[in-house]
């Protein structure tokens, strides 16, 4: 059953939901986004080093809070509510749980404290970006007596092109293994990608027989481990998404007035908004619940899948009616509703689809049956 | 005495007397008289209605030890708890004294009269005429949806009675014996073949003065009390202890008493859209290899997760403390519409041409196949998606009512003419 | 491009109409599916002898009209708006399609003519509902010198208790084969079963070393082509069903009152019915097209799968709304909507469900690029 | 004559006046004055106003001709047409005399003003003031959605010239020049990144009292006449004869022309959501492979297919001159919303994480990326997809209005304060 959160979590969300609404109003989202880096370095480190966020989920001994999914998902809601620009969900959620999850004790020790910290940023280089099992086809490792090359590409890997460290998995042959690589080493290119949501930059990644540290084997049960912490989060930062574009859609249509009365007042869009706040509210339940799910080691392992897609649809429900019905001023650039949706489409297919999810969903209830 | 001091006290007291007086040889009906004379049929009424007085929190205490000793309780199916909670509210101590005993007891059955042909969803906008003729009101109407009127011997009634005034303020509200020439009862059976439901045609029917309940013109009123009774029913649990396979002659009438109240709902899992059927049904026709069906179960297991997520969680808001400003029982109404939809329409494609089957010729015995004709109630019996997303609209997200069109005297207002 | 209906063929349609109208009214569909035999014997004559319905569109030469599929397609709407109770789809377009496009000339000589008069009445027994490449797997033909046996089953079939004649498609072990079965043949048994629909009678039929007569090999062209005859028809029935539907729809709303004005005053339901209507339109442009490809072989050979898939999809959603927008009046059995709903049910599964026929769009639509 | 003889007469006379005027060395508007001298500029409009009075269908026989000697015809890119429309059917012979001729030579562009911030859906809600003073119109407010206004040289504006009046009858219908220190332009970005339309501002703007259109408070009844003719334009063929390959001053010079008109429409194909790329898409990924995929193509082609037919149909119906009940257009923008949305969802699935891209790093040179921010826009420009339902459900269906909450004096109707 869906908790409430608690004092301590619920004043958790108060300063990150603070510090957000103070350093990334869209004001400054619309700066960033036309840079090519990105992101303020200024607001990343307060970020991480003042409200420790870049470590929540991460163990206390390589230097994070030591939270669990739960905080991680009231920080991820808060990102998507307002759209932070910056590396925290390719470096705290993307490499810090594949390392936390995946790596040897040594590669912990190496790279978690400088990403617990937000001195280092790193990054996830998957080169499948649809499901678990698909990772580890197109980057291959040759292990040496010391070390490791990485030769391949990875189509899209999310800030890239700031990253300190590119953590990265690559089949092995046997099976896959985990490696960091330093983006400057020789044979590593990273070219920067146009992409449909200015606020989450892409890269293109390519391997030409780069150095590498080997960082453990990676095994199936990890990759999948780590699959459900990122899927979590970002379903976390959709819902946070999709009701902050939900609320101002209500506001503005109580405040609009087309032939003498609100638009509010129209039943057909009265019924509109019921039908988005039912669904919007049976992803938000479903998405908490994930949160519970990858804390305790529950019953429904496909739980993080099944919020990534019902997170996915919702927010893109949401998303499409928020521009709708606010008619053409919605559909400009000016207005931020596009924004939101931009994050919301690319979020829909970044890290799986809804299809991909409700098939992996299927997949998991057959092993549990099995 | 703090509350584990309170609940242990309690405890112990029931058992003792129960350890007294429960003997399930005795009459249905003989047991229940010590029960009501024990003061332990309803512990949450008033003292003075065979009650205790207790918080809501305590008479669950009482009812866990019944449960434990496999005790019968009062009699609490059907549309009697609705009259007895609106007498509680706006009832005479006259009233209360007649009709209270008799529904714990369940020596009287009572059915509700409110839906008519030309009001459904607008119930405020009932026409059954009540007049006042030579101290007697005389009741002319129709109402229809009436579960198991025809087993009942009282009637919660609500009708016309100016139709000068707005049309919420000349409503009055009666108790109303079904025992007599003035009322027929017809069953009225529905698409799915079950009928259980029926008209209730009102001819000259009598009410006596004092069977008025909470004065005249104020019916809409007591009806709210009713309606929000109703309401919280619906989010409750109707699963009632079955006894089974326990002997005694209290057993035995009670569970006849239970297979009578029951009898209307038999298909009511069905209308739900059985989704607990599905993963086995999709495994034994081989749909579920199928990935165009996967997706369709995924998404419908997915909303029926969400829902029951959505649920628990406006239940631990509430025990929270938490400001409820989510009515969730439209919510979780509305959610099941679309999931009893959804799941009708995959139980068609797992089951593929089979799904032109019924009863014993059909899949599970004809169950698949009542699940295809019956969903359609489910948006509709209780309040229809649409009343619920009013609902929704205007109490949760607070965008403006409708427009009315039913100011005015009652008189004066556009109504259905026929039974359209 | 939809023509309009010529004046001819207008004519008929009211000829059809009227005589439905005046046959075929609720209170005889509410008799004749309580019955076992389910229809009136009566009526059948009249219909397939003073009207010639049985044999619309079956060839001049074996006693039909020599009509095309646009007059099939007209008959068969008008049957789906009446809910014509009677064996005129399982005899005359069933069987009737199966045998003038599959039978040896033979077979076609001795089978139509009883057909298309009216006289006999004919089932087409397939042992697979779904589509056309799976019949035949499980009824068997032994050839015999002269003659042949069946045997297998087939799990539903149509009006077989009331049939003169079963045509039977069967495999032969090289291929498929069609025959045709007199019902009393020893092997041969048929039991009645109870149906969703109950004014479409359904049996389960057995053959265990029947005698049967081959009437010819059928080719993967001849069946398929009879799929699509036959698809084609049942979609027609469908908008016709659809069509009555709706229109009462919107009658009721514009007469029932609620809150002091009628129903269709609201706006969430003048919106669903624009919806409704919109999702029927297209599925109606869609139906009448294919009989037109049909009659002239044109670039679409999909469009009759796609006019059933469009058809059994928008007449559920007509049927499932005709309820709802009736309130609980409509879910009553003293009203008529239930019986157009079942209809409506059982015929989206009939003869390959919405899924079974797009995915025949998309084979066919492979195959023409290919 | 009959029918055939006389299309022979209109191509021969056409064909002679072509051998002994054309010359495509001209520059454009050298050509097009003699075109409009000619007579052949525009002929189904009336003989006092450069045309022939030829009906719809002769006129077509001349334009059949002009394409086949591949001859450039009178200028008719953007909103020029909807103002020449209005100017003849309700302008002054003065105006006629002033503005028709430069609008057929292409000389005066134009752009249409009518929507504002504060009215959208309800264009009649317009509140831009229109002040007779000292004998001339003092125009003040803001417009937007103004295709082409840039370029702009005249305006047809819709603005209050009554504020006690009712919504509909205060309105007046001027002719304004763009070229004047009171009238601003400013290029209104989209969340695609286009700039198709402009905002205008207009502070102290001056229209000249002859500028006038359909006399003081009929700007209701003027604006209908536009809009319909704007109605029409959504169902034709926006593709005009390219002349590509062509050698030719006035073939350079049109192209220039077609280049800036078609300008603000880049997007249009892909905010339709480009139906026509599924199956090569779905080819290219392998994702046409997947049984669910297959499922939702078939899906949106099934929708695309339906609504040319129906549109097919429709004109059919009207053709063989059966009433047409259907107003075609509601139902094909309404269509062409869905198909547009469901197409950005197959596009979505068919690109997998490649959605993520956009530009020259993602598929087709940005072109799937453009759909899927440019959809959104479908269901709004040209009336929102709640506008054509409202019209599908009242003017088809016959279901009653909406309840009105704008009569009485405009200044009394609520509308919104700051641009909301």
């Amino acid at each position: 059953m869906t908790q409430p959160l608690n004092e301590d979590q619920e004043q958790f969300r108060a300063v990150v939901d603070r510090f957000l609404t103070d350093k990334s109003p869209t004001t400054q989202v619309r700066r960033l986004m036309e840079t090519d880096r990105g992101y303020d370095a200024g607001v990343w480190k307060q970020l991480s080093q003042e409200l420790g966020l870049a470590g929540t989920h991460l163990p206390e001994i390589h230097g994070g809070f030591g939270f669990g999914p739960v905080e991680l998902g009231i920080v991820a809601e808060q990102m998507g509510r307002h759209l932070y620009c910056g590396p925290w969900f390719s470096s705290s959620v993307m490499a810090g749980s594949m390392l936390m999850l995946g790596a040897d004790e040594q590669g912990r020790e190496s790279c978690l404290p400088g990403i617990a910290s937000g001195e280092s940023i790193a990054t996830l280089v998957l080169d499948d970006l649809t499901a678990p099992a698909r990772v580890g086809q197109h980057i291959h490792a040759d292990l040496l007596s010391e070390g490791a090359t990485l030769s391949g590409h990875a189509g899209i890997v999310t800030d890239a092109h700031v990253a300190d460290l590119l953590i990265v998995v690559a089949g092995t042959g046997t099976g896959r293994g985990l490696f960091s690589v330093a983006p400057d080493t020789a044979g590593v290119e990273i070219t920067p990608l146009q992409s449909i949501d200015p606020t989450r930059k892409l890269c293109r990644v390519n391997f030409e027989a780069a150095a590498a540290i080997p960082l453990g084997e990676l095994s199936e049960a990890a990759m999948e481990a780590a699959w459900d912490y990122m899927s979590m989060a970002l379903a976390f930062e959709l819902i946070g998404s999709a009701q902050v574009l939900f609320d101002s859609t209500i506001d503005y249509m109580k405040m609009r007035v087309q032939f003498g009365r609100t638009i509010a007042s129209f039943q057909a869009l009265k019924h509109k908004s019921a039908d988005l706040l039912l669904e919007l509210e049976l992803a938000k339940a479903t998405v908490r619940q994930s949160a519970h799910e990858l804390a305790n080691g529950g019953q429904e392992p496909w739980l993080c899948s099944m919020a990534k897609a019902m997170a996915a649809d919702a927010c893109m429900s949401v998303a499409r009616s928020a521009i709708q019905l606010r008619g053409g001023i919605g559909f400009t650039w000016e207005n931020d509703t596009h924004l939101w949706f931009k994050r919301a489409k690319s979020s829909e297919v970044f890290l799986g689809s809804p299809y991909e999810h409700r098939e992996r969903v299927m997949q998991m209830m057959e092993r549990s049956v099995a | 005495m703090n509350g584990q001091e309170r609940e242990a006290a309690i405890i112990a007291e029931v058992t003792e007397w129960i350890s007294a007086n429960w003997n399930p040889d005795l009459s249905l009906q003989a047991w229940r008289e010590i029960l009501v004379d024990g003061g332990w049929a309803a512990p949450a009424w008033p003292e003075a209605c065979h009650g205790r007085g207790y918080t809501e929190a305590e008479a669950s205490v009482v009812s866990r030890v019944f449960r434990q000793h496999q005790v019968v309780g009062a009699a609490s199916s059907g549309p009697r708890g609705l009259a007895a909670e609106t007498i509680l509210a706006h009832g005479s101590d006259d009233q209360k004294k007649r009709y209270l005993r008799k529904i714990l007891t369940g020596e009287h059955a009572w059915c509700q009269l409110f839906s008519e042909p030309g009001s459904g969803s607008d119930l405020a906008g009932s026409s059954t005429k009540a007049e006042f003729i030579d101290g007697r009101w005389i009741i002319n109407g129709q109402k229809v949806w009436n579960t198991s009127a025809h087993h009942a011997d009282y009637g919660i009634l609500l009708a016309r009675s100016d139709w000068d005034l707005p049309k919420h303020q000349g409503l009055t509200y009666f108790l109303i014996d079904m025992h007599q020439p003035g009322v027929e009862v017809r069953p009225l059976r529905q698409m799915n073949g079950h009928a259980s439901f029926n008209e209730v045609f009102m001819t000259d029917a009598v009410v006596a003065a004092e069977d008025m309940i909470g004065g005249i013109g104020n019916g809409w009123a007591v009806a709210a009390t009713t309606l929000s009774v109703e309401r919280r029913g619906f989010s409750r649990d109707r699963s009632v202890q079955s006894f089974a396979g326990l002997s005694g002659r209290v057993y035995d009438e009670y569970q006849e008493e239970q297979r009578i109240a029951n009898e209307p709902y038999t298909w009511y899992p069905q209308r739900a859209g059985r989704v607990d059927l599905i993963l086995s049904r999709a495994r034994e026709t081989g749909a579920i290899n199928d990935p165009h069906v996967r997706q369709e179960i995924v998404r419908l297991l997915s909303m029926r997760k969400g829902a029951d997520l959505a649920a628990a969680g406006a239940a631990a808001m509430k025990k929270a403390g938490t400001n409820e400003v989510i009515p969730a029982g439209s919510i979780a109404k509305l959610a099941a519409s679309e999931i009893a939809r959804k799941a009708a329409h995959v139980h068609t494609m797992i089951s593929g041409p089979e799904a032109m089957l019924a009863g014993s010729d059909s899949a599970l015995e004809g169950t698949i196949a009542e699940i295809l004709i019956s969903v359609p109630a489910i948006s509709i019996a209780g309040g229809t998606d649409e009343i619920q997303k009013n609902i929704i609209s205007e109490r949760v997200l607070d965008m403006p009512r409708e427009p009315r069109f039913d100011t005015g005297p009652f008189r004066d207002i556009a109504r259905n003419t026929a039974d359209t």
